[in-house]
């Protein structure tokens, strides 16, 4: 496949993850939909890693390496924030019963 | 000898620094007060001797007694460099003068925090001092600052009720203007020629007159300092901080505030603004002369209508000032001269005036100059102070302003017939509001508000007195301040027109 | 003993008379302070009297003695020096000796004054004998201003040292800023000297080898004519020409002997001194002459008609001046600049005199200044009215006093000129006889129409009073004979040929019409009988006039009020000044320009206040701003470079 | 068309489809549930692209554990469609208007690169566990080591703040 | 490297310390025993001699900037402790666990001055937003710390995004196919579209990160709803490393062709202290202005990541102490005052001089007065961004800014030495005198690096 597909379908993922973070007011939804972009990053990061592994020499084998480990990190990355956000959102809930990200707006001006 | 260790200029500074800080720990009243007075008298006596070291032309060793340098910054080129020259012992000497007098004219009146007033009084003195004495421009943008910090606090903190208002609006318009020439320094220091092998620019003085700008960055860079120093002086339309202010600070703030503080902004245009742009001078200085006269007028006219005393003083100033802006933009010998004379003659002839006008309201308790009156027969040494002062202001022959302003106006006719002929017309203007004020305030029957008026004590009359005494001296022997400053005006004109 | 070494001396001891009166006017008692005040005016008189002799003798020339250097830069050189010629010798000699009289017969008229005011007014006097005397005697233009400003600073004190009224402030008020539109010019005519020459000081600029003759051939140039304007502008202020007269008559609101100093004998005629001075510089500009002839009659005629109707007995006097300071103006202009310093003398004697026994009058009166309240004033005040009477014939120009003289030596140089000169100049002459008559009428003869009181305290003035009245007449009656005219004989002009040094320049260039003796001598009666004629109506016609004064309708009454004039400056000048100062104070400053300040922190407010409201504390809000931002910069980092 | 191909337009179509459902599902667990589908769409490409481990790691990692606890948490909170209320319908217009537009700009940002028409290359060993974890342990250990710092703050974290807090404080 | 691993290592003891810990105030002492070591250890590598040596795989990079950044950080979070200590403890219960995670915290700034390739710079981004998540919603029982929490963590979550969408842009259009910042080819000409794109989302979660606009939004809600003790680091040492991360990226990576990014900058930073300065005007709240003043600040750093040249170094490392050091010093008074509001310093000068005059102090340094260190701060990045000789109405609209900066600085003052002291609580602050004698201390450091920049500048060529 040519590299641009991969780039423009990441791309859309990564919009359709910014809209949704744009238009729901469901903290976990935002939150998921913030996921689906770091999804849509690593999913480039993939196609890019392969791209770069065109020269299919030692050095291009490194270049590819580098972005697939790049990605473990950032799932690893990702599941710590998930844990800590959660966790936040849960406490939120506990206090307000609300898992509403306008519901709180006391913080403004 | 003095000079072997510390030179003039770093006594001039650090005396009412270290005193002023000394000063806020003290606790006793009248001990600060003493304290205070003795120390700004040690500054007036370094001053005074200084004087006697001025010639540098036949001792050369001299000048080594007048200026010091210590490295403080040297990867970009800054050093702790102070230094007199005649502008400077002129402006210094004033300054010393002027503290023991405004000092001594606080003794009967009750402050609250004492120690922080007088102290926060002396810490401006070693302010101005600095500006006075600074041959670097880093150094001299620091105490530009430092002079203006203490007296935001004590204008602040005494006065009247609109105090903070006044003197927040005061220190807005004054910091605009000097974080813009911050601006400005930093452009000239960045095309400054190397001086030192540790860095390649430097903000000394004789660096930045060596800078070659173009046309083009001059002619913005000339705004940027010239706003900061047209705020402080005030040049017409930067004025309206300085009326309210006066009207609404303490005595001793706004002595300090016009006797000296306005002189920097005059300093600052000689020293800093016409040798380093001159080219941009002689494109703007017809825009600024016409400002300068502008607001001359303006301020003659609102002085002759002026009901607040402390208003009056404060317009009557800036029309002072207006000329004085004026005789700058001209740049040449007779009116810097001119400038020079006046920006001592100004400063104590404010000075008198305040005490006067310190005076009054302290004994009637009113400042609208439609209240008072008759006060001569209830004072008349405090009249007749008065009379010669106000006749200092309106620059009559044998008192001192008239050879400062004779010579300004001289030069102002030498560079354009008919902006003298405009500028003159102030002298009628000027006599036309200072009678005005001396009559409804001092002749014409007693009212009823001045029934506590009592004739001056012995102490006002010697502090009257000495600055009388001075303004009719300068008046007749204006030789002494002319000759100072003679060397610094060739200077100055043979960097403009190099 | 050369006395030129202690000419220093002659401006001293008044100015130390002043400081010791002034400042001791506490401890020191009146007799002391009018003694002091006196004396030290007497020793100035008796060293200028001395200098006078030294300057008749032959073979003297100018001299010019340096003290020290007032300004001294580069270049730029004002010398405090002095300079003695004929010229300043004459006037020396006005101001002491007038000045002397004036001085004594002040402790008299002053005797009702405090023990601080006595003191004052002597110190004040004093001070103005010092600031005349600086005048006459500066050898540049520099302190010839000092002087200058320093005689309107003692016309200002004077004129308001009865300060507790504010009308009295108002005129001394008017007196000194109408004076200092004077200086201005004055000032600026200097500036231009400087600019121009180099410097301000006589003997550079007037000597024939390298003065202003070599430096300015032809005449008319815009250099001659424009100092020699400006020079005229201060003249005519201190000398209360049209238009800047207002201030004088007012001015009369100062006690009378100051009036008889300031405003009669001395200080006004320090114009004339001043164009004199630079008569030089007036010959090589012929265009300013015309001008300063014209305004000289215009101011003659003008003052004498409003002169007329007045009732204030010191208002006629005043008037009276204004018009004969014209006529001296009108002798400058026409070139005849000796003539003008003979009448400056003449005047100097009988108008001195006339206020004085003014004062006396008024003395008598206890303060009574209305002439209809007056009235036979003959039989109780002898002396007074004799000395007064003398002074208005010689005023009138009635031969052989000395206003006659002096008169007819203007109006023959005018004829000379231009007869139109010669006839208005002579219509003025006889208005003056009119109106002195009319006083002196309405005055000394007739009955007395004042209240039974003032009828009871009418007396004659101590013999402090009246010795310098009758010093003064005898020189109103004898002073002409210095100034005979030509046709007496060769050398009849005594003073002419006196000052003939100082305007010996001028002479060579002034293109001269000479008269012949004969129309001379006819010019001389015509004015002499025409003079005595309506002296004569005038006297009579005021003798028993109706207490209430005449009809204020028409004419008459505009005269009355001075034209207007006043209303006029006021309504043109003081008001929309005020007018505009309170537009600039409460339109301009405040809504303007701290507007535009307090607007740009009330702008910052406001977006301060707007700005805030983006932060809606909503995170679906931000996140969208973000975007939208990001989307911004993208555009910009993609599509526009 | 080759099978390669047809997977991959097969899995990217999934992959929009059910990106789009995650945000436009009324019910969070729909969503949830949706974005397994995506993950699984995505661990596919990976599979396309011969990053067996990595696919195998976003099914475990992410659709087994992340969304597990996601649904976990929205059924703990019983959260349903009526849940949510209405966002300001011109808030969401400008919310999808100023998204697309971002995609737009990006696209035409994007669709000048030279790089855009380049084959990638599936098929080798690169993406497998050896491979990968040689250079994890080897050259990667400091990145390994540090992000031992995030989980322990992330552990630390959650304890924190999912600890019950005996006192009860309300100023600040 | 030895600030790394000790943090790290010092962060889990003091996680262990919640276990083991009895008293409340024991793990201040150990937490400030261990920024001391962590200090010492530093400034020992400054000088050559690395206690313990790591090979990194040139994963991190230690120069003389970095190290003397780290040592800043060091002496400020150590001051940061010393003044504020007390009130950490009263956030809530896990006393020990909040040092944990502020050494964690540090362990990302480290990393943030660090990193030598993309993968560590994000590593070191997270690291210190992760932590920092939680400690903004420590005070569990306040719904404005909740609130806050919440959307630092969206939006913080959603930058990541930005960063790693960023950083996958540049890896992809990197022919050289490195995460390397030293290795990135830029190529000559035009910036690729594909870097140009990711170098622009990098930008925006960096200035995320700092709070610019227009990606500040965050700041000041987080700011005013974290308890104020964490708001205090947030903005000091987090903001700052944040500032090291991206000049130490952008100069070594992206300085090349830094023309063609410049303008970006340009706007960023003018919005920023556009809107910092203006929003901050209106505000009565002292903590939240200080918000807002922060978001200025961090405009008057993005001057020096406009300039990116050696004095934009200096800058960034004198901006920091002083901003710092000020900042946390104010904050120290702050948290003593019962009301936050403008009003709540009422008379404060009277009422407690000392605070009053440092709190004035801090203020005037803040504001940019000669004299403190906020000037000489200014001062370089002033000089700094004239340097380029470009656009020089930035630093105009700069300086103007910092006189709107005055305007709200100021009515603190005025509050503090001119206004009467209403009847509030502030007489009954007490105040130990250990804390006012480092109160004094901090005014020395203020005045002393107003004075004499050269003492902190010197460093980086030495």
């Amino acid at each position: 496949m040519e590299i641009k597909w991969y780039l423009f379908l990441s791309l859309a993922l990564f919009c359709i993850g910014i809209i949704g973070a744009l238009t729901r007011r469901n903290s976990i939804i935002v939150f998921m939909c913030i996921e689906l972009m770091l999804n849509s990053v690593n999913l480039l990061l993939i196609a890019f890693s392969k791209m770069h592994l065109a020269g299919n020499n030692a050095l291009s084998y490194t270049m590819a390496t580098e972005a697939q480990l790049f990605v473990f990190f950032i799932m690893i990355v990702a599941a710590a924030e998930v844990s800590v956000g959660l966790a936040i959102i849960v406490l939120m809930y506990r206090n307000t019963k609300s898992v509403d990200i306008n519901f709180l707006n006391r913080l403004k001006n | 000898m003095l000079g072997t260790y510390f030179t003039f200029p770093e006594l001039l500074l650090w005396i009412p620094l270290i005193t002023g800080v000394i000063t806020l720990f003290l606790k006793n009243e009248s001990q600060v007060k003493r304290f205070a007075f003795i120390a700004s008298l040690l500054t007036l006596v370094v001053s005074v001797i200084s004087l006697f070291f001025t010639d540098v032309a036949h001792h050369p060793n001299y000048f080594y007694y007048n200026n010091v340098s210590y490295l403080w910054m040297p990867y970009i080129g800054s050093s702790f460099s102070v230094g007199l020259d005649g502008m400077g012992f002129l402006l210094t000497f004033l300054t010393a003068l002027s503290y023991p007098l405004i000092i001594a004219t606080t003794f009967k009146r009750e402050f609250k925090n004492a120690p922080a007033f007088f102290g926060l009084l002396l810490l401006s003195q070693a302010g101005i001092m600095g500006v006075f004495v600074a041959t670097d421009a880093l150094v001299f943008y620091f105490f530009w600052e430092l002079a203006l910090i203490p007296l935001y606090f004590l204008c602040s903190r005494w006065g009247a009720e609109k105090r903070i208002q006044a003197t927040f609006k005061f220190f807005v318009y004054t910091f605009t203007g000097s974080l813009l020439m911050l601006v400005g320094i930093l452009y000239v220091y960045l095309h400054t020629p190397q001086v030192s092998a540790n860095s390649i620019h430097s903000f000394s003085i004789s660096a930045f007159y060596n800078t070659v700008l173009s046309y083009g960055d001059q002619q913005w860079l000339f705004w940027l300092f010239f706003v900061a120093f047209a705020v402080k002086i005030p040049i017409w339309p930067f004025h309206t901080w300085q009326p309210f202010v006066y009207e609404q600070a303490n005595y001793p703030s706004v002595m300090v505030l016009s006797a000296i503080m306005v002189k920097m902004g005059v300093f600052g245009m000689i020293r800093w603004l016409i040798p380093i742009f001159p080219e941009a001078v002689f494109t703007f200085n017809h825009l600024v002369i016409i400002l300068s006269l502008i607001g001359l007028f303006y301020a003659s006219f609102i002085a002759f209508v002026q009901s607040d005393l402390k208003r009056f003083v404060a317009w009557s100033s800036i029309a002072h000032l207006g000329l004085m802006a004026a005789s700058i933009f001209v740049v040449n010998t007779s009116a810097l001269q001119g400038v020079m004379v006046e920006m001592f003659n100004h400063g104590i002839n404010i000075l008198a005036l305040w005490i006067v006008v310190d005076l009054i309201e302290n004994s009637t308790g009113i400042k609208k100059i439609n209240e008072l009156g008759g006060l001569a027969t209830k004072s008349p040494w405090l009249a007749f102070f008065l009379v010669i002062i106000a006749l200092g202001n309106i620059a009559l022959p044998l008192t001192n302003s008239f050879v400062s302003e004779f010579l300004m106006f001289n030069g102002i006719f030498v560079f354009n017939k008919w902006y003298a002929f405009v500028a003159i017309i102030s002298i009628i203007l000027s006599a036309g509001y200072m009678l005005r004020m001396v009559q409804l305030v001092f002749f014409g029957k007693e009212s009823g508000a001045v029934e506590n008026m009592k004739s001056i004590n012995c102490s006002q009359f010697w502090i009257l007195g000495i600055l009388v005494a001075g303004i009719l001296i300068l008046g007749i022997y204006p030789e002494p301040v002319i000759n100072l400053t003679k060397e610094s005006v060739d200077s100055i004109l043979k960097m403009v027109n190099r | 003993m050369n006395v030129m070494n202690w000419i220093l001396l002659i401006p001293l001891l008044p100015l130390a008379g002043c400081l010791i009166n002034g400042l001791g006017r506490n401890q020191l008692s009146k007799r002391t302070v009018g003694v002091l005040g006196s004396l030290t005016i007497f020793i100035s008189f008796c060293l200028s009297v001395a200098v006078f002799f030294e300057t008749i003798k032959p073979g003297f020339s100018t001299k010019v003695i340096n003290y020290f250097n007032f300004i001294k830069f580069e270049n730029f050189l004002v010398p405090f020096n002095f300079q003695v010629d004929q010229l300043t010798a004459v006037y020396l000699l006005i101001i002491t000796g007038i000045g002397f009289l004036i001085h004594v017969y002040s402790t008299g008229y002053m005797k009702e004054e405090t023990n601080e005011g006595f003191g004052r007014y002597f110190s004040f006097l004093n001070l103005f004998v010092f600031s005349m005397l600086l005048l006459v005697l500066a050898g540049n233009y520099v302190i010839m201003y000092m002087g200058w400003e320093g005689v309107s600073l003692c016309s200002y004190l004077l004129i308001g040292f009865w300060f507790k009224d504010h009308a009295n402030n108002d005129a001394a008020k008017k007196a000194f800023v109408m004076n200092r539109i004077g200086d201005a010019g004055f000032l600026l005519a200097i500036f231009w000297l400087y600019a121009s020459f180099g410097t301000a000081s006589y003997q550079p600029l007037y000597n024939s080898e390298n003065g202003i003759l070599t430096a300015l051939t032809t005449l008319n140039t815009t250099d001659a004519i424009g100092i020699s304007l400006l020079f005229f502008l201060g003249a005519a202020a201190k000398s209360a020409q049209i238009p800047l007269y207002t201030w004088l008559p007012d001015a009369m609101a100062g006690p009378t002997p100051v009036s008889a100093l300031i405003h009669a004998a001395t200080m006004v005629t320090a114009g004339i001194y001043l164009v004199a001075r630079s008569n030089i510089l007036y010959t090589l500009a012929p265009f300013t002459l015309h001008i300063i002839a014209i305004i000289g009659l215009a101011t003659a005629i003008f003052a004498a008609i409003i002169a007329l109707k007045q009732n204030d007995i010191k208002k006629v006097l005043a008037y009276s001046t204004v018009s004969q300071l014209g006529y001296m103006f009108l002798g400058l202009g026409v070139g005849a600049y000796s003539a003008a310093v003979f009448h400056v003398m003449t005047h100097a004697f009988f108008k001195g005199l006339l206020f004085l026994a003014a004062g006396s009058v008024i003395h008598a009166m206890s303060g009574e200044q209305n002439i209809y309240k007056m009235g036979g004033l003959s039989k109780k005040l002898g002396i007074t009215y004799i000395t007064f009477f003398i002074a208005c014939l010689a005023i009138a120009g009635v031969p052989p006093f000395s206003g006659f003289f002096s008169k007819d030596e203007i109006l023959s140089a005018a004829f000379a000129s231009n007869p139109v000169y010669y006839v208005l100049g002579v219509a003025g002459a006889l208005l003056t006889a009119f109106y002195m008559f009319r006083l002196l009428s309405l005055t000394f003869s007739g009955k007395f129409r004042g209240t039974h009181e003032q009828e009871h305290h009418l007396h004659e003035s101590p013999p402090v009073m009246t010795w310098p009245l009758i010093i003064l007449a005898i020189l109103a009656v004898v002073g002409g004979f210095i100034g005979l005219p030509e046709v007496f004989g060769e050398h009849a002009n005594v003073l002419g040929n006196f000052l003939s040094p100082i305007f010996s320049h001028s002479e060579h260039l002034l293109v001269k019409n000479t008269i012949s003796h004969n129309t001379e001598i006819i010019l001389m009666s015509v004015t002499a009988v025409l003079s005595i004629i309506v002296c004569l109506w005038a006297f009579n016609k005021y003798k028993n006039p109706s207490t209430d004064g005449e009809s204020r309708k028409g004419l008459a009454g505009i005269i009355e009020n001075k034209f207007y004039i006043d209303e006029i400056y006021d309504a043109v000048f003081v008001n929309p000044y005020r007018r505009v100062a309170y537009f600039f104070q409460n339109i301009v400053d405040v809504k303007v320009i701290d507007g535009v300040v307090n607007g740009v922190g009330r702008f910052v407010n406001y977006s301060s206040r707007q700005m805030r409201l983006l932060q809606s504390g909503l995170v679906g809000s931000y996140l969208l701003l973000m975007v939208i931002g990001m989307v911004i910069l993208f555009i910009i980092q993609f599509f526009f470079k | 068309m080759e099978i390669t191909k047809i997977i991959f337009w097969f899995l990217t179509a999934l992959a929009l489809v059910a990106a789009i459902g995650v945000i436009s599902s009324k019910n969070p667990i729909y969503s949830v549930l949706w974005l397994i589908v995506v993950f699984f769409a995505i661990s596919g490409h990976y599979v396309l692209m011969n990053a067996q481990f990595l696919a195998i790691v976003n099914i475990i990692v992410y659709a087994g554990a992340i969304m597990v606890l996601f649904l976990f948490v929205v059924m703990l909170m019983n959260l349903n469609a009526d849940a949510e209320p209405i966002k300001n319908v011109y808030m969401k217009m400008a919310g999808v208007i100023s998204g697309l537009t971002l995609m737009i700009v990006f696209v035409a940002a994007l669709s000048a690169s030279e790089q855009h028409s380049t084959i990638i290359r599936p098929g080798t060993s690169v993406g497998l566990i050896e491979n990968l974890g040689r250079a994890l342990f080897n050259k990667y250990v400091v990145p390994f080591e540090i992000s031992s710092v995030l989980f322990l703050s992330a552990m630390v974290g959650a304890v924190v703040i999912g600890k019950k807090d005996p006192i009860k404080r309300i100023n600040e | 490297m030895n600030a790394i691993i000790l943090s790290a290592i010092w962060g889990v003891i003091m996680m262990f310390g919640g276990v083991i810990f009895k008293k409340r105030d024991t793990p201040l002492y150990w937490a400030i025993a261990g920024v001391s070591i962590i200090l010492i250890a530093n400034v020992l590598e400054f000088f050559g001699h690395p206690l313990l040596s790591f090979d990194s795989k040139d994963m991190l990079h230690f120069d003389k900037f970095t190290l003397h950044f780290n040592s800043i950080a060091l002496i400020c979070t150590l001051l940061y402790f010393l003044l504020s200590g007390r009130d950490i403890e009263k956030i809530g219960m896990h006393v020990s666990e909040y040092f944990c995670l502020i050494f964690f915290v540090l362990c990302g700034v480290f990393i943030s001055s660090s990193f030598n390739t993309l993968l560590l710079f994000f590593l070191g981004i997270e690291i210190m937003s992760i932590p920092l998540y939680i400690l903004t919603g420590s005070n569990k029982a306040n719904l404005k710390g909740n609130e806050a929490a919440l959307k630092y963590f969206l939006m913080g979550a959603f930058s990541t995004g930005l960063m790693l969408m960023g950083i996958a842009l540049i890896y992809g259009g990197n022919p050289q196919g490195s995460f390397y910042i030293t290795n990135i080819n830029l190529g000559t000409g035009d910036l690729s579209p594909m870097i140009a794109a990711g170098l622009l989302l990098i930008v925006f979660s960096l200035s995320f990160k700092v709070s610019a606009a227009p990606f500040h939004f965050w700041a000041p809600d987080v700011y005013d709803g974290a308890p104020a003790v964490i708001s205090s680091f947030m903005m000091t040492i987090v903001k700052v490393a944040g500032f090291v991360a991206f000049i130490r990226l952008f100069s070594i990576s992206f300085g090349a062709m830094h023309g063609q990014w410049q303008s970006l900058i340009v706007i960023i930073t003018a919005a920023t202290l556009l809107i910092g300065n203006i929003t901050a005007v209106f505000q009565q709240s002292v903590k939240r202005m200080l918000a807002y003043s922060s978001i200025s600040h961090a405009g008057f750093m993005m001057l020096a990541i406009f300039a990116l040249n050696d004095t934009a170094h200096e800058a960034i490392i004198l901006y920091a102490a002083a901003y710092s050091i000020a900042t946390i010093g104010l904050f120290a008074i702050l948290i003593k005052m019962k009301d936050y509001s403008i009003s709540g310093f009422n008379g404060l000068g009277k009422t407690q001089p000392l605070l009053g005059f440092t709190a004035t102090i801090f203020l005037l340094s803040l504001a940019g007065i000669p004299l403190t260190a906020g000037f000489t701060a200014k001062f370089y990045v002033l000089m700094a961004a004239l340097q380029t000789g470009q656009d020089v109405w930035l630093v105009i609209l700069a300086v103007i800014c910092a006189v709107i900066g005055v305007v709200y600085y100021f009515k603190v003052i005025q509050a503090i030495y001119f206004k009467e002291p209403e009847d509030n609580d502030n007489q009954n602050i007490s105040v130990s005198s250990g804390f006012k004698l480092l109160l004094l201390i901090t005014v020395g450091l203020i005045i002393l690096l107003g004075i004499l920049p050269n003492i902190v500048i010197d460093w980086l060529y030495y």
